[in-house]
C-alpha cells in the first residue's frame, strides 16, 4: 500500500507543478498546452479517487473539449498578445498571501473536517433498486437530483444562445468560425476518416453502458462532438450553418424530451420528474439517448463558437 | 503481485512526469506538441495496470477515453501550433 | 494521511493557485485558465468528500459525484461563453485585455 | 501454472517499463526534436505492447483481454497518425530549436 501512496504523492506534486505552470508560464500558448495536460492527468487523479464516471468527463469534457476550446482561443489572440503591464510585486506579493490563506483554511477545514462526514449514500443505494439502474451515479443525476440534470441542458442552450448572439448582425444564421487545417495533409484526413467510427462507437458504448456502469449521456455525448469536430477540422465537412432546422431540433430534443416525460409523471408518479413504478429505467434510458444526441450537438457548437460567414 | 503492478504503475507514471516536465520547459514550441501522445500512451498505461490491480474494470473505459482524447487534443495543437505562422506569411 | 485526504489538499493547493493567476494575470484568456484551475481544484475537494463519506463500504458517494459531473459540464459552458466574449472583444477593439487605462500597452498595440 | 503466468507478467511489464524510460531518456538527451519523436513512438509501440501483453493473464475473461488489446490497436493507430501530423509540423518550421 505504500508504494501506492509514493504514487500518489508523485501523482499530486505532477499535477501541482502543471497546474502552476498554466499560471506562470508566459506565452498564452504554452499556458493553454499546460492546462490540457493538467485536464488529462486529472482523469487518473479521480480513478484514484475511485469515481470512474468524473474521471470519464474530466478526460471527456475537462481536457478534451475545453482543451479543443481553448487552443482555438490561444491561436486567434496569439496576434493581439502584447505585454500587459506587469502587475506591480507588491500587489503580487499580497495576493499571494491572500491566495495561500485561502488555501490553507480551505485545506484546514479538510484536515479538521470530523470522522465521519454525513452522507446520502446508504440512501442512494437503498433507492437504486427501484429505478433498475445499477450505476448510482446515474442513479443520482436521473432519479434524485433529476431536476439539476434537466436546467443543466438548459444551461448548455443558454451559453449556446450567448456564443451565437456574439455574432456579428450579417452573419446570422451563418456557419461557424471554427478553426481548420488551412492545408489539410493526406495524414490528418486519414485519422478523420479513421477514428470517427471508432469514436462513434464507443460513444453509443459509453451511452449504452451508462445504466449499470461508469458512463452516460455526458460521456457519449461528448466524444460524438469531438468526432464531430474532428471531421471539421479535417474539412472532410463543412460545420453545419447555425440555422439548420434539423441542427435546432437536436439541440433541444433531449430537453424536450427530458421535460416531458416529467410533465407526464405529474400525473403518473404524483411528482414532476417522477417516475412511474416499474418504467423508471426504460424512461431513464429513454432521456439518456435523447440527450446524447442534445449534448453532442450543443457542445460541437459551443466549440465551434459563434457564426464568422453567411450562409451560402 | 498486486505492489509489484502499483510498483510499475509509479515508475511509468515516474517515467511520464519527467519526459512531461523536460518537454514543457522546452523553449521551442514542437516539442511541446508532443505533451499530449506522452500522456495518452502512458496516462492508457498507468490507468490499465491500475485496471488490472484494483480488479475496476471500468478503469479500462477510463483508459480508452483517454487514448481517444489524446488524439483529438494533438490534432488541436498541430492545428494551432503552425497555422498563424502560415497566415502571418501569407499576409 | 489517506490517499483522499492527499487529493483533497491538492484540491486546497489548485484553488490558492488558480486564485492567484485570476488576481494577477490581466489577459483574459489567462483569467479563464486560472478560473477553470480554480474550479478543478474545487472539484477535487468534492472528491475527498466523496471518498470521505463512503466510510460505509462504499467506493464513494455518488452524490457529490454526480455534482462534480453536472459542475465540469457547467464550467465548459461557462468557458466557451467567456472564450467567445473575449474574441469578439478582440475583433471590436483590436486588443484583448481589459485595463483600457494603460497609455504603455496602448501604443504598442496601435503600433 | 500460476507461477509461470506471474513470471511471465513479470517480465513482460518490466521490459515494457524499460521502453518508458527508454522514451524519457530520448525525450530529455536526443539534440532535435525528430529524434526525439522517434524515443516517443518507441513508447507507444513496444512500451504500451509488452505492458498490455503482460496484462492478459490477468485480464477479466476473454471480453476483457479483447478490449485491453483493442485499447492498445487504438493508440497505436492514433499514436502513429499523430506523430505524423507533428513530424509534418517540425519539417513545415525547419528543424529550429
Amino acid at each position: 500500500m505504500t508504494i501506492l501512496f509514493f504514487a500518489d504523492v508523485g501523482l499530486v506534486l505532477l499535477v501541482l507543478a502543471i497546474g502552476a505552470s498554466t499560471i506562470f508560464v508566459r506565452k498564452a500558448f504554452d499556458a493553454v498546452i499546460a492546462f490540457v495536460v493538467y485536464g488529462l492527468l486529472l482523469a487518473i487523479v479521480w480513478v484514484r479517487l475511485s469515481a470512474i464516471d468524473v474521471a470519464l468527463t474530466e478526460a471527456a469534457i475537462g481536457g478534451g473539449m475545453t482543451g479543443m476550446l481553448l487552443l482555438g482561443a490561444a491561436a486567434r489572440l496569439r496576434s493581439a498578445e502584447l505585454d500587459s503591464p506587469r502587475i506591480g510585486l507588491r500587489v503580487r506579493l499580497a495576493a499571494g498571501f491572500f491566495c495561500a490563506l485561502v488555501a490553507s483554511c480551505l485545506a484546514g477545514a479538510l484536515l479538521l473536517s470530523p470522522k465521519a462526514i454525513p452522507t446520502l449514500a446508504p440512501a442512494v443505494m437503498e433507492n437504486l433498486v427501484h429505478t433498475g439502474l445499477g450505476n448510482p451515479v446515474a442513479g443520482v443525476l436521473f432519479a434524485y437530483r433529476a431536476l439539476d440534470t434537466m436546467l443543466e441542458k438548459v444551461v448548455l442552450l443558454l451559453a449556446l444562445l450567448g456564443v451565437w448572439s456574439l455574432a456579428p448582425n450579417d452573419a446570422w444564421n451563418g456557419i461557424p468560425g471554427l478553426r481548420v487545417y488551412e492545408r489539410p495533409s493526406s495524414t490528418l484526413t486519414f485519422l478523420a476518416q479513421v477514428l470517427p467510427p471508432v469514436g462513434i462507437v464507443v460513444g453509443i458504448y459509453m451511452c449504452w453502458v451508462g445504466a449499470n456502469e461508469p458512463g452516460g449521456a455526458f460521456q457519449g455525448g461528448t466524444i460524438l462532438a469531438a468526432m464531430w469536430l474532428l471531421v471539421i477540422v479535417a474539412r472532410l465537412e463543412r460545420a453545419p450553418s447555425i440555422g439548420q432546422p434539423w441542427l435546432r431540433i437536436g439541440l433541444v430534443v433531449g430537453p424536450i424530451t427530458f421535460l416531458a416525460v416529467g410533465l407526464a409523471g405529474l400525473v403518473l408518479a404524483n411528482a414532476f420528474l417522477g417516475y412511474p413504478p416499474g418504467y423508471a429505467k426504460a424512461l431513464i434510458v429513454a432521456i439518456e439517448v435523447t440527450l446524447t444526441i442534445s449534448i453532442a450537438v450543443a457542445l460541437t457548437m459551443l466549440a465551434a463558437g459563434p457564426p464568422k460567414q453567411e450562409q451560402q | 503481485m498486486d505492489s509489484f503492478l502499483f510498483l510499475i504503475a509509479g515508475f511509468v507514471l515516474a517515467m511520464v512526469a519527467g519526459g512531461l516536465i523536460v518537454i514543457l520547459q522546452r523553449p521551442g514550441e514542437v516539442d511541446r506538441l508532443m505533451a499530449a501522445q506522452l500522456l495518452g500512451t502512458g496516462g492508457v498505461a498507468i490507468l490499465l495496470i491500475l485496471a488490472i490491480a484494483t480488479k475496476g474494470a471500468a478503469i479500462l473505459d477510463v483508459a480508452l477515453i483517454l487514448a481517444l482524447f489524446a488524439a483529438f487534443v494533438a490534432v488541436a495543437f498541430v492545428r494551432d501550433a503552425s497555422d498563424p505562422q502560415n497566415t502571418a506569411q501569407g499576409r | 494521511m489517506s490517499d483522499a485526504t492527499l487529493f483533497g489538499l491538492c484540491g486546497a493547493a489548485l484553488v490558492g493557485i488558480g486564485l492567484y493567476g485570476l488576481i494577477t494575470n490581466p489577459e483574459p484568456l489567462r483569467k479563464i485558465l486560472a478560473f477553470n484551475l480554480l474550479g478543478s481544484g474545487v472539484f477535487l475537494v468534492f472528491g475527498f468528500i466523496s471518498r470521505r463519506a463512503a466510510a460505509d463500504g462504499f467506493p464513494g458517494d455518488p452524490v457529490p459525484q454526480a455534482m462534480v459531473i453536472t459542475a465540469i459540464v457547467v464550467a465548459f459552458a461557462a468557458t466557451a461563453l467567456a472564450i467567445a466574449l473575449v474574441q469578439r472583444l478582440l475583433e471590436q477593439t483590436g486588443r484583448a485585455t481589459l485595463s483600457s487605462d494603460e497609455p504603455v500597452s496602448a501604443d504598442k498595440s496601435n503600433s | 501454472m500460476n507461477l509461470a503466468l506471474d513470471l511471465f507478467t513479470v517480465s513482460a511489464l518490466s521490459a515494457g517499463a524499460l521502453f518508458f524510460l527508454a522514451g524519457t531518456v530520448g525525450l530529455i538527451r536526443f539534440p532535435d526534436p525528430l529524434t526525439r519523436l522517434h524515443a516517443l513512438t518507441k513508447v507507444d509501440n513496444l512500451g504500451l505492447g509488452l505492458i498490455v501483453l503482460g496484462l492478459l493473464p490477468h485480464a477479466n475473461g476473454l471480453v476483457g483481454a479483447l478490449k485491453l488489446v483493442s485499447i492498445w490497436l487504438l493508440v497505436q493507430l492514433s499514436g502513429a497518425i499523430v506523430t505524423q501530423l507533428i513530424a509534418g509540423a517540425v519539417r513545415e518550421r525547419g528543424p529550429r530549436e
